[in-house]
């Protein structure tokens, strides 16, 4: 990892559909960091994340992410290597849980031995062959933190990650970020709950009026 | 990239046949249907068995055509933001994406195809001439149904008014395939050329794979 | 902020000059000796087809330059060609069928070029439907402008299409859609300048329906302009003492 | 109908949308400038 940070906004403003949602963002996240984003609903938390993403285009300002312009076509070849766990999982509710994790992997590119460990290693190897759509939302999300096990991320985006989840699942979570952070990756933990966010990140930020202060 | 292009193809496609063999909407629901609005028409006009022979295989391609623009309704709305995004942070290749959703509406098409194409024959007495040339027609339509289809669900995500409009962009554009099927079945019949009919179903494939392949990237843009 | 939208009045003038000589020449013009006075609609169903045709052709003209050059100049040029094309499609349609009645005795008759031009009137009522679907100007162009190379692209495929399957069977049984063959020098001066005439309505209707897309677009920046509060702030903290 | 009766119904028809969607142009024009006039 060279001394260049991970994440680097500035100015910059997204607007979807006819409303603006951010507007001069200033954020710039080195490796190594944990960072807290706090926010009230409708805040703008989840379009910041999908626009460290790189899920969509800032409508003022520049920014990279992992070296890619935000506002260029690279920035697909970046996404690889960010992780992002959503307020709503993005698993397919038809798949068993271990489908849903074979088809990531393939998609990524890993291979699809991983998928049995990744499950073990979330708790969920009893649950492989439950239909995603029968399972809890506590094991979706479990099943996400499976995926983001399996594929090598540096940019962990994480919104709300203790909601739906028990007492071991919250500590597998906490293992998870600090153990990204130790490798030179970088998290950004969306959260209301300041108490429990404060405690594991290196610093905090506020979205108010979309922007952060 | 790391990924190979056909092998995330290839983990899409079996991605949406798993789907849909789970869900069996195509099954249970698209292809019953098919088959009653076969039954449908001769209760409408009556049952002149020569008169519903003359008319059956053109009757089946209407239902062709109108139930691939249902397959392509519920294509749009197949994936929600959330799996979209999951996809797209795997490092799918959006031209990947696309090949392999439309490979999967493909096999839907056949299937479809298939058995109501049992049923009109059961009904309607149709005969069978030219059997690999049946055969290709029935490949290029699926093809290419299943790409207009694609590239349409494609062109209208995420706008809310978007799945309703999935008919009206469809059906006009595949206006070439109903007439090459048509005129290629008329063709075997009458024992005239059907050389020209085959290729321009070919080429309308070809078309539309193109444009659908490259625009991949920047319909993912918004 | 961008510069105030500059509004033109010289369109409405052409516009209106160009009607009169076109209007003008097609009733000076001689009557057809097959189809008498009939012939005179050929004077606006010809220009109409034409500019439905030429009209759509910039469409895809400004969709690749905008696929190429993200340059939202283009997709608006695209969007306004495609409005006016629907309209001049529809009216080509029209003036056929009104044609088509005293000459055929029939509204509609399956020729092609008439269902060609109907599957392709449908096939931009989709573009324009698309449009209106979403608000975001980026969105909407990269979306609009993919529909309009893929229309484009299916469009000389739809008309082989329809042409071989008229050619194939059932010769049309009635006078030839071709029109009469034009004999006097002045009917072809009516007809040339009647297509001149409507290209230059065209390109002035394109001048004012791009500055309508300039104001709406001017009209919306307005509306979510930073002094407007951002979409978060609707929601404010509860007010418990309220209720 | 007269011969001419149809050629005025179909004149009618050009010329008469011809001036209805012109009309229409000016009228979203003058509507958007009103608009933007009362946000400025």
């Amino acid at each position: 990892m060279s001394g260049a940070p991970l994440v680097e906004l500035s100015g910059v403003g997204v607007r979807i559909g006819s409303s603006q949602i951010l507007r001069d963002v200033d954020l710039e996240i080195e490796a190594g960091e944990v960072v807290g984003l706090f926010g009230a609903n409708g805040a703008g938390k989840t379009t910041a994340l999908r626009l460290i993403a790189t899920l969509i285009r800032p409508a003022q300002g520049s920014g990279t992410v992992l070296g890619a312009d935000l506002s260029s076509a690279e920035r697909y070849d970046v996404r690889r290597r960010i992780g992002m766990i959503g307020h709503v999982p993005g698993i397919f509710p038809e798949l068993t849980l271990a489908e849903n994790l074979r088809y990531a992997a393939r998609v990524a590119g890993v291979s699809t031995d991983r998928v049995a460990g990744a499950l073990a290693a979330v708790g969920l190897a009893g649950a492989a062959d439950r239909p995603a759509g029968a399972a809890s939302h506590g094991m979706q999300r479990r099943t996400e933190f499976a995926r983001e096990l399996m594929i090598d991320r540096s940019l962990l985006l994480l919104d709300e990650p203790h909601s739906a989840l028990d007492r071991d699942a919250v500590d597998l979570v906490e293992g998870l970020i600090e153990r990204k952070a130790a490798e030179g990756g970088a998290v950004i933990v969306v959260s209301h709950d300041r108490d429990r966010v404060g405690a594991i990140a290196h610093r905090t930020v506020d979205l108010v009026g979309g922007t952060l202060t | 990239m790391i990924t190979g292009f056909w092998h995330q193809v290839r983990a899409v496609v079996d991605r949406d046949l798993l789907r849909e063999r789970r869900q069996g909407d195509m099954l249970w629901i698209t292809i019953p249907f098919g088959a009653i609005a076969l039954l449908l028409i001769p209760l409408a006009i009556g049952t002149d068995a020569v008169l519903l022979r003359e008319i059956g295989p053109g009757m089946y391609w209407v239902i062709v055509m109108l139930f691939g623009v249902l397959v392509a309704v519920s294509r749009a709305s197949r994936e929600t933001l959330p799996q979209q995004d999951a996809s797209a942070l795997l490092g799918l290749d959006p031209a990947a994406g696309f090949v392999g959703r439309t490979v999967s509406s493909a096999i839907f098409l056949l299937i479809f195809e298939a058995v109501v194409g049992i049923v009109a024959i059961g009904l309607y007495d149709i005969s069978i001439i030219g059997i690999g040339w049946l055969a290709l027609t029935l490949l290029l339509v699926a093809a290419g149904l299943a790409l207009l289809g694609t590239l349409t669900a494609a062109i209208v995500n995420s706008s809310s008014a978007g799945t309703a409009l999935v008919p009206l962009l469809v059906a006009p554009l595949s206006v070439p395939l109903l007439l090459g099927a048509t005129q290629t079945y008329d063709g075997l019949q009458g024992g005239y050329g059907i050389l020209s009919w085959v290729l321009l179903m070919v080429a309308v494939v070809l078309v539309v794979a193109i444009i659908g392949v490259l625009t991949a990237r920047p319909l993912q843009e918004t | 902020m961008e510069p105030q939208v500059r509004i033109r009045r010289w369109p409405w003038v052409v516009i209106a000059l160009s009607l009169a000589v076109a209007f003008t020449l097609s009733m000076i013009s001689p009557a057809d000796s097959v189809q008498g006075d009939l012939v005179r609609i050929m004077y606006v169903h010809v220009p109409s087809a034409w500019l439905a045709y030429t009209a759509f052709f910039v469409t895809f003209v400004g969709s690749v330059a905008y696929l190429v050059t993200k340059n939202l100049k283009w997709d608006r040029i695209a969007a306004a060609s495609a409005e006016i094309g629907v309209y001049f499609t529809g009216l080509a349609l029209s003036l056929g069928m009104i044609w088509a009645k005293p000459t055929w005795g029939v509204w509609w008759t399956w020729d092609a070029r008439l269902t060609f031009t109907f599957i392709m009137f449908f096939v931009y009522l989709g573009y324009l439907a698309l449009r209106r679907t979403t608000d975001d100007p980026i969105a909407r162009a990269s979306r609009s402008s993919v529909l309009g190379v893929l229309g484009a692209i299916q469009i000389p495929l739809v008309h082989f299409s329809v042409v071989w399957w008229r050619t194939l069977h059932q010769p049309p049984s009635l006078i030839k859609p071709d029109g009469p063959a034009i004999q006097d020098p002045l009917m072809l001066t009516a007809l040339i300048i009647g297509v001149i005439a409507f290209t230059v309505v065209y390109v002035a209707l394109m001048v004012k329906r791009i500055e309508l897309i300039h104001l709406d677009e001017r009209r919306l920046q307005i509306e979510q302009s930073i002094e407007r509060p951002v979409a978060g702030e609707a929601v404010t903290a509860p007010e418990l003492g309220a209720t | 109908m007269s011969e001419w009766g149809w050629v005025a119904f179909a004149y009618g028809v050009a010329y008469g949308s011809l001036a209805v969607y012109a009309t229409s142009i000016a009228i979203r024009i003058r509507n958007a400038r009103k608009s933007i006039g009362d946000a400025e």
